[in-house]
């Protein structure tokens, strides 16, 4: 697969390890969350056929975290954007 | 009918004329007392022992497509009971066992072939992992053996001792290990099941279920609602899109993983041997090709393919370990969608609707599974309790903190 | 020596004869042959027999889509199953052997097999060898396995090598066919970047078998001389030799090149093949079309083949597997190899077709509304058995018989990404469907344009409006541009032993039975009958099994479904796909500061994931690896060691926000360490298990170096970034990994400082008040090299750990040898540190082994309340701090000459021994020579409560019961007095 | 001054050199770096800090910019490796972190890395079979980081299809070193 690095331009997907779903990025306030919305955020993954934001990190480019939206069923890459950016936004 | 070698003697000279339909196949019924949803492995086998061990009656299969053209079809057909865990080893060797006599149970020949699994030792610490895991498999009444790098020189002349970056060190073999031709394994599960009068319903596929006041009372089909006084669902690869039409979120990713044969080639394996320090095991079919595979892509994927650089990880390992095959042919490569769980172990449970059973998570170790899971998933279908062997594949382990994680990965599915 | 079917022109160099062998007999051919055109000019037909029945085979085309004449090439190590003789260019000195026959091809004792074909039908082994049960391990299974397989390995190592590589293109153009050319020439004079790949070592494509003329000259020169304008063109990379074997994810291609399977042995240096990962902007496929054949009974017979490969030995290659042929065909393309072969002096003895209205021919008998219905001739046809339009019988006698039903597209690589073709009814084929592969498309005979001008006209369209190209469309040359008429037929009335897969056997009876038992989906039909699992990939069988099946269960072909084609498009060496990643190549190696140094030292090394460490320095006299390995704990105890740790990953920290960072990794608190000292930090994963361990140094407020475990550096540098990027994103923190920019040593033992104080420049005070028990700082050596120190200890002794620039590393281990002398330095290796760490009770890989809580390695209050940190919460989860929760122990054996071994279970001293009544397991075992017995570390239920408790370790694996005692993992200097000395 | 003799990457005492048909591959051990990174806040006075010190806007993504006594790759988001002489600039990140203060976080790396030079005609040839870099765009003055043969690398054009130069991890030099000369023996 080739990804749309937002700095570097197409790169080829072997340069990156996948981290999992974007959710992960939504970690719960330590102060305020559910034991249970800790399990959720551990453990329930929505595992859409379709798109889906997941995180990709450049371990051999350039080391940022990419959120790439993927079609899991036909594996087209509509979106990546970089994580510390959009992170840092919401 | 049965099948003997005397049957096909005799149906050879009258022109193979006498030979009908492995199963029938039958509209649905408007109620069932079980509906599984879900003709693989699993499906089947579950199937199967309801009607021959639970003494269920009024059994259903559907199948959005033809019965067996999920994983119990595209897999590299190993089976073994080498895991470490008090969770998982007592079902494995469970489901080893119920492989022992499976051509007896289901009067089919799946060619269950145990010509053992070799997991190669290459450093002090898999040396000392490997011992515990021996161990452990020993103390659940499997069988292990622990091999020097003399021994494995011994079997296994034609690996890599002397130019390898990652040298042998020794192996812990499973000799019961083997393989099993995956077809026959569907097939034959249908067709036993089919002659106890389940009926198995192709190409009807689950569009949503009937759920009322929290209870399941059926499913909305193709072929329109079946009514069912219980509902399982075996369908790994696609757990999350079914559970998602009853609101579920799973503790699953869907991943791809490639597999791999070579063309025919004259037997050179003796089993099944896995390389501790790459991503590559293999074993030769009994057609000769040489079946391998190795990580999975590692990326969420429902597109049953995947890319080359996992096929190149994967004939690095082969090439590093087994430099032999170098001049044999890739012929095919395919990908299978795997359940991957948050700790690598599968689930067989109910759900929080009543009526509505769950069997997944397999990972890539389904296809071994097979009839101890759906031995397992009748018994909880019929008795609406875990079978012994599988009381640790529950939903909530993750709420309580009771992950069952062989490899140590932690809740990154990829990883497992 | 004689070329007895040899025929006048070809593309052969005459000017040069080849020798080679076959099945040891010696023959002569040509340049531009393969072994098929070489072995059928020698007048030799039987190439090889089938899987199962083991029948007499020839080939039966002159391409990839081959099933039968498979051989074995080449002797010793470099012995090549399963090569398509079809495809096997010729070189002087090629040594061919047939195989799957014993004792010889001609006579072969397996054939028996065909004559018990009545019991060996599909499927036929799942219904028996079930009784008794025994016998299917012991009896049944290896004779079935005797039988697998067709060509064999030999057994050695490859001693070829293969290389990969990158090349990225505007245009990829698979295929050098006449569309693929007439693209190629298109895209190219536009400037273009274009990628012209072709499987054949001519291109051309079928240009080169035909008899066709293109701009007033004969096509096959056309195709050179348009191969000579692109080879000039600087922006055109011609790749000949080259497969492209799949498809992949956004337009990437894998190809192979055979870089030196036309020679005997590649040149020195010289890869094999090379994998070649193509990234194409855009991807024109041009793959054209295979010729299929129909249906009849006996249709497998050595001389037997598709009739446009007849043509093709003929035209291309100048041979003729017979002086006298005939075809069988639906449609008019078969007629041209008997006006071709006629042409080139070939008797034609008839042409069967059976279509009523078939054009007549004066140079040969055209046999209209005729059907071939049996065939004969034991190891080559000698004979067809024709049922004539008005049902009588007629024989012809042939040496050949050239079958032609029609053309089907190549669409593999168009269904790579599990699209579909499409059926059209026009030319009762599949078309590439709908959904390709994004960004390619397809032009030429696969995409239905079958004549010669449709395939150059397609080609240039194809190109241009792939690359979006503007401006006058290019003129087409002048070709043959006959209408195209495929009349479907897919097999003859009444036959069953009529070969649909010819190397996996697989005849129309089967797939009668296969439809009669309900394997009716064309995947239940392709496992259950193993059509199409071929070597071919049932390029020539699956569409007659589909017509069959489709017409059994009365329904159209598209109905009953396509089969999906996978990658590779033809069988691909594992080595190519292998590359130069094998033997020590296999990963990169990491070698250490003082590896150079420990080599001359004898040092003996061990792999720890990519590094070679020295695992013990042996001294002469110490014959056994212990005697080394004490001696050197023993002398650090004593006095003082020397151990390269470089290995330890090593991360940069930095920013204001660096510890409020670390704060949030590391379960235990950090915010409030002072600068200039090092703590010792516990990481978890999110889950609450420990993930790895090491420590922090506080160089200055804004500024840490962490370390980590040897085997977890990368994954923790990627959690660390995680962290950063993704949960605080604001936050002002900076990472690097310095892991190889410093040579790190540890220098332990109670004479380390003093060995130290010898190195350390003077105004740097690393007395223990100045620098005590887990100081840090900068410090320079030797008269002013910049260095760190860090005063922290794995050994459990007074300990240092000094960094210099990794290119000093070398000399700073020669420097503290030479000043350490006073003290007896020793070095030591991963053993020893391993021995000492346990000694000590510290937890490493083997107990931090991804299952394992803070609370299971004793650490539970480390976990700090008062802060959150990445896996604090998920921690607390009751399964994970249940009372009987495994926590880490020690162990000794009761009778201190027993083992204790790593790996082993707990049980309690008297009661059963099975998983029930498991109490936890050891870890890590060692020798203490310290002790003088060995020692252990384990997890054990309720551990920190037990000590003093008897128990009973067991390894049945390793054969081993003994009684060991629990007791606090420190076994030495509990108290931490030496450290802090 | 200290009296500790250096060794090379490769392990030697000089530096290494090879050539292979028409390609050479020559060690270069005299290269001084540090990676410098800017603040959070402080990209921009960082980037004015750059300007100063290289005569040049700071290199942007994927790009080098060459200049005396100090070059600069773009290594990541406001992160960049700063390169000069190593006989005068030993104390790289010292003299580095001097000049930018508080502005952005400044790390040796100079023995973290093993450095070469490739260089001859056709050295593309030897680049295609090492790792995936779009050649057809490679320009004097791009940078990338890609992997050779497992090993993450810094691969910087410096003249399209002569020179290029390949910075790998220090203690894998001779991994790919045999990589390197093993793609020059399959092409020369």
């Amino acid at each position: 697969m080739i990804i749309n690095h937002p700095l570097l331009g197409p790169r080829d997907s072997a340069e990156f390890v996948y981290l999992g779903a974007a959710t992960l990025m939504d970690r719960p306030d330590p102060d305020t969350a559910t034991a249970e919305e800790w399990h959720d955020y551990g453990y329930l993954r929505d595992n859409p056929a379709g798109p889906h934001r997941e995180l990709w990190f450049h371990e051999g480019g350039d080391r940022s975290i990419l959120i790439v939206t993927r079609n899991t069923t036909t594996h087209e890459i509509t979106a990546v954007e970089l994580a510390r950016t959009v992170g840092a936004r919401t | 009918m049965r099948y003997s070698g005397f049957k096909v003697i005799k149906e050879a000279l009258t022109g193979h004329k006498g030979w009908t339909q492995a199963w029938r196949d039958p509209e649905p019924q408007a109620q069932y007392d079980i509906v599984i949803i879900g003709g693989g492995g699993h499906g089947l086998a579950t199937a199967h022992y309801l009607a021959s061990v639970y003494g269920e009656r009024r059994v259903a299969v559907i199948e959005k497509g033809w019965i067996g053209g999920g994983n119990v079809g595209r897999n590299t057909t190993i089976i073994r009971s080498n895991y470490l865990l008090d969770g998982n080893e007592p079902f494995y060797e469970f489901s080893l066992k119920l492989w022992e006599g499976l051509e007896q149970d289901l009067n089919y020949n799946a060619m269950v072939s145990q010509r053992g699994i070799m997991n190669l030792i290459h450093s002090d610490a898999q040396r000392d992992a490997f011992i515990r895991r021996g161990n452990a498999m020993i103390l659940n009444g499997a069988d292990a053996e622990l091999l020097s790098e003399a021994q494995i020189r011994l079997e296994y002349p034609f690996l890599n001792f002397d130019d390898a970056r990652f040298p042998i060190k020794g192996g812990l073999a499973q000799r019961r290990g083997g393989t099993v031709r995956h077809d026959a394994v569907a097939w034959g599960y249908a067709r036993a099941a089919d002659s106890r009068g389940v009926d198995i319903i192709q190409n009807c596929e689950v569009i949503g279920f009937r759920i009322e006041d929290g209870t399941c009372l059926g499913v909305e089909t193709s072929k329109g609602f079946i009514g069912a006084g219980r509902v399982g669902c075996a369908v790994a690869g696609n757990s999350s899109r079914l559970m998602a039409k009853a609101g579920m979120r799973l503790p699953i990713e869907s991943h791809v993983l490639q597999a791999f044969v070579s063309e025919g080639l004259k037997p050179v394996l003796p089993g099944v041997i896995t390389f501790g320090a790459g991503h590559f095991y293999v074993s030769q079919s009994d057609k000769g090709g040489l079946v391998f595979g190795g990580d999975i892509d590692g990326y969420n994927s429902y597109a049953q393919r995947g890319n080359l650089p996992v096929v190149e990880d994967v004939c690095e390992g082969g090439m590093a370990i087994m430099p032999m095959i170098g001049r044999a042919r890739l012929l095919r490569m395919w990908g299978g969608i795997m359940d991957m769980s948050m700790d690598g172990s599968p689930i067989i449970d109910r759900t929080h609707i009543d009526g509505l059973y769950f069997n997944g998570g397999w990972c890539y170790g389904g296809f071994k599974a097979t009839p101890a899971s759906g031995y397992a998933f009748a018994h909880l279908l019929a008795r609406d309790e875990p079978h012994e062997t599988a009381t640790a594949y529950r939903f909530d382990r993750f709420r309580t903190g009771h992950m069952i994680d062989e490899k140590g990965m932690g809740n990154q599915p990829n990883l497992h | 020596m004689t070329q007895k079917n040899r025929l006048g022109g070809g593309q052969v160099d005459r000017n040069t004869t080849l020798t080679f062998t076959f099945d040891g007999k010696t023959y002569a051919g040509h340049p531009g042959d393969t072994l098929a055109s070489a072995l059928l000019a020698n007048n030799v037909r039987l190439m090889g027999r089938s899987f199962k029945y083991h029948r007499p085979r020839g080939p039966l085309s002159a391409g990839s889509e081959e099933p039968n004449a498979i051989v074995e090439l080449r002797s010793g190590a470099r012995q090549e199953p399963n090569t398509r003789a079809t495809t096997a260019e010729l070189f002087d000195g090629l040594a061919a052997r047939s195989q799957n026959r014993w004792p010889s091809l001609a006579f072969d004792a397996m054939a028996v097999n065909d004559r018990l074909s009545g019991f060996l039908t599909a499927g036929f082994y799942y219904k028996t060898f079930m009784w008794p049960a025994a016998f299917w391990e012991k009896i049944y299974e290896p004779i079935i396995r005797k039988a697998a397989g067709l060509g064999s390995l030999s057994m050695q190592a490859d001693p070829d090598t293969y290389d990969k590589g990158f090349r990225h293109c505007d245009l990829l153009i698979i295929g050098a066919g006449p569309a693929g050319l007439s693209a190629a020439l298109t895209a190219g004079r536009a400037g273009k970047h274009v990628i012209l790949a072709d499987e054949d070592f001519r291109m051309g494509g079928r240009l080169n078998a035909e008899t066709f003329s293109v701009a007033d000259m004969a096509g096959a020169d056309w195709a050179t001389q348009s191969v000579a304008e692109l080879s000039a063109m600087p922006n055109v990379r011609l790749m000949p030799r080259t497969t492209v074997i799949g498809a992949f994810d956004h337009g990437i291609y894998g190809a192979v090149e055979r870089i030196s399977d036309h020679v005997a042995v590649p040149e020195t240096g010289k890869p094999r093949q090379i994998l070649w990962r193509i990234y194409a902007q855009n991807t024109l496929l041009c793959a054209g079309a295979t010729e299929r054949p129909i249906a009849f009974e006996n249709n497998d017979r050595p001389g037997i083949m598709l009739a446009a490969s007849l043509r093709a030995y003929a035209n291309r290659w100048a041979a003729t597997p017979a002086p006298r042929v005939a075809v069988f065909t639906s449609n008019d393309d078969g007629h041209r190899t008997a006006r071709d072969l006629h042409a080139k002096g070939v008797k034609v003895a008839a042409v069967i077709d059976t279509r009523a209205d078939a054009p007549r021919s004066h140079d040969y008998e055209v046999l209209q509304g005729a059907q071939v219905v049996d065939t004969m001739g034991r190891l080559g046809l000698t004979f067809v058995e024709v049922r004539q339009a008005n049902g009588e019988m007629r024989t012809v006698e042939c040496g050949a018989l050239g079958v032609s039903g029609g053309w089907n597209p190549n669409v593999q690589l168009t269904c790579h990404q599990r699209g579909r073709p499409a059926w059209d009814d026009a030319l009762a084929a599949f078309v590439p469907g709908g959904t390709l592969p994004p960004g390619m498309v397809v032009a030429g005979a696969v995409g239905g344009q079958f004549s010669t001008y449709a395939a150059l006209k397609s080609g240039a369209d194809a190109a241009r409006q792939a690359l979006g190209l503007k401006g006058r469309a290019p003129r087409i040359p002048d070709a043959e541009d006959a209408p195209v008429e495929q009349t479907p037929f897919w097999y003859v009335e009444g036959c069953t032993r009529a070969w649909l897969d010819q190397q996996n056997d697989v005849t129309v009876k089967d797939v009668k039975l296969s439809h009669q038992e309900g394997f009716r989906s064309v995947e239940h039909l392709k496992r259950y009958t193993t059509l199409g699992m071929a070597t071919d990939q049932g390029k020539t069988s699956n569409m007659g099994g589909l017509a069959i099946m489709a017409e059994l269960a009365g329904k159209t072909i598209p109905e009953v479904g396509t089969t999906i084609f996978r990658p590779p498009y033809t069988p691909t060496s594992i080595g190519a796909l292998a590359g130069r990643m094998r033997g020590k190549e296999f990963h990169p190696t990491r070698l250490t500061p003082s590896h150079v140094w420990a080599k001359e030292r004898g040092a003996v090394f061990v792999e720890v994931g990519n590094w070679l460490r020295a695992q013990w320095f042996p001294l002469p006299g110490e014959t056994h690896w212990r005697q080394s390995v004490d001696r050197e704990v023993m002398a650090t105890r004593a006095s003082v060691g020397v151990c390269d740790c470089t290995t330890l990953g090593k991360i940069d920290v930095q920013g204001t926000d660096a510890a409020t960072f670390l704060n949030k990794v590391y379960c235990n608190g950090f915010a409030k360490l002072a600068v200039g000292k090092t703590r010792y930090g516990l990481m978890l994963r999110e889950d609450g298990i420990a993930m790895d361990d090491g420590t922090a140094a506080r160089l200055a407020e804004d500024h840490f170096v962490v370390t980590t475990t040897t085997a977890n550096a990368g994954k923790v540098y990627q959690h660390m970034e995680f962290v950063r990027q993704c949960l605080m994103p604001e936050a002002d923190v900076q990472l690097i990994s310095t892991t190889e920019a410093w040579a790190q040593y540890a220098v332990a033992g109670p004479n380390s400082r003093k060995l130290l104080q010898k190195i350390v420049d003077a105004e740097y005070d690393i007395s223990n008040d100045a620098f005590p028990f887990m100081a840090c700082g900068n410090i320079t050596v030797c008269g002013g090299l910049r260095a760190r120190l860090f005063r922290i200890s794995f050994s459990g002794e007074l300990a240092f750990e000094i960094a210099v620039p990794a290119r000093y590393g070398d000399a700073l281990m020669r420097k503290l040898m030479t000043e350490g002398e006073a003290f007896d330095v020793t070095p030591y290796g991963t053993e020893a540190l391993g021995a000492m760490r346990i000694e000590k009770g510290h937890a490493a890989g083997n107990e931090l082994n991804g299952t394992t809580t803070a609370l299971n390695l004793g650490m539970g209050r480390m976990v700090s309340k008062t802060k959150d940190s990445i896996g604090s919460k998920l921690s607390e989860r009751p399964g994970l701090n249940t009372a009987d929760a495994l926590v880490q122990v020690g162990l000794r054996p009761v009778d201190a000459a027993d083992k204790i071994t790593a790996g082993g279970h707990l049980m309690h001293a008297d009661g059963p021994v099975d998983a029930a009544h498991d109490q936890g397991y050891v870890t890590s075992a060692a020798y203490s020579p310290t002790l003088g017995h060995m020692i252990g570390l384990g997890f054990l239920k309720d551990g920190a409560n037990r000590h003093g408790e008897t128990l009973r370790l067991v390894s049945p694996v390793t054969d081993l019961t003994v009684n060991v005692e629990i007791v606090s993992a420190h076994f030495v200097d509990p108290e931490g007095d030496r450290v802090r000395a | 001054m200290h009296d500790l003799i250096p060794i090379t990457a490769l392990g030697g005492t000089t530096a290494h050199v090879d050539t292979i048909g028409d390609t050479t591959l020559t060690e270069l051990p005299d290269i001084a770096l540090a990676s410098v990174a800017a603040r959070a806040g402080q990209e921009t006075a960082c980037g004015a800090k750059l300007r100063d010190m290289l005569g040049a806007d700071a290199p942007a993504a994927g790009k080098a910019v060459f200049g005396d006594p100090f070059s600069a790759l773009w290594i990541g988001p406001d992160q960049w490796m700063i390169s000069a002489d190593f006989a005068t600039h030993e104390d790289i990140a010292a003299q580095v972190s001097s000049r930018f203060g508080r502005c952005a976080s400044v790390t040796e790396q100079t023995d973290a890395w093993v450095c070469f030079d490739l260089s001859g005609a056709g050295v593309n040839a030897v680049l295609e079979l090492l790792c995936n870099i779009n050649l057809l765009q490679f320009a004097a003055g791009d940078s990338t980081r890609t992997s050779i043969h497992h090993l993450g690398c810094l691969v910087t054009c410096i003249e399209p299809d002569r020179l290029v130069r390949i910075m790998g991890p220090r203690a894998s030099a001779g991994s790919l070193h045999h990589a390197v000369t093993t793609a020059m023996t399959s092409v020369a």
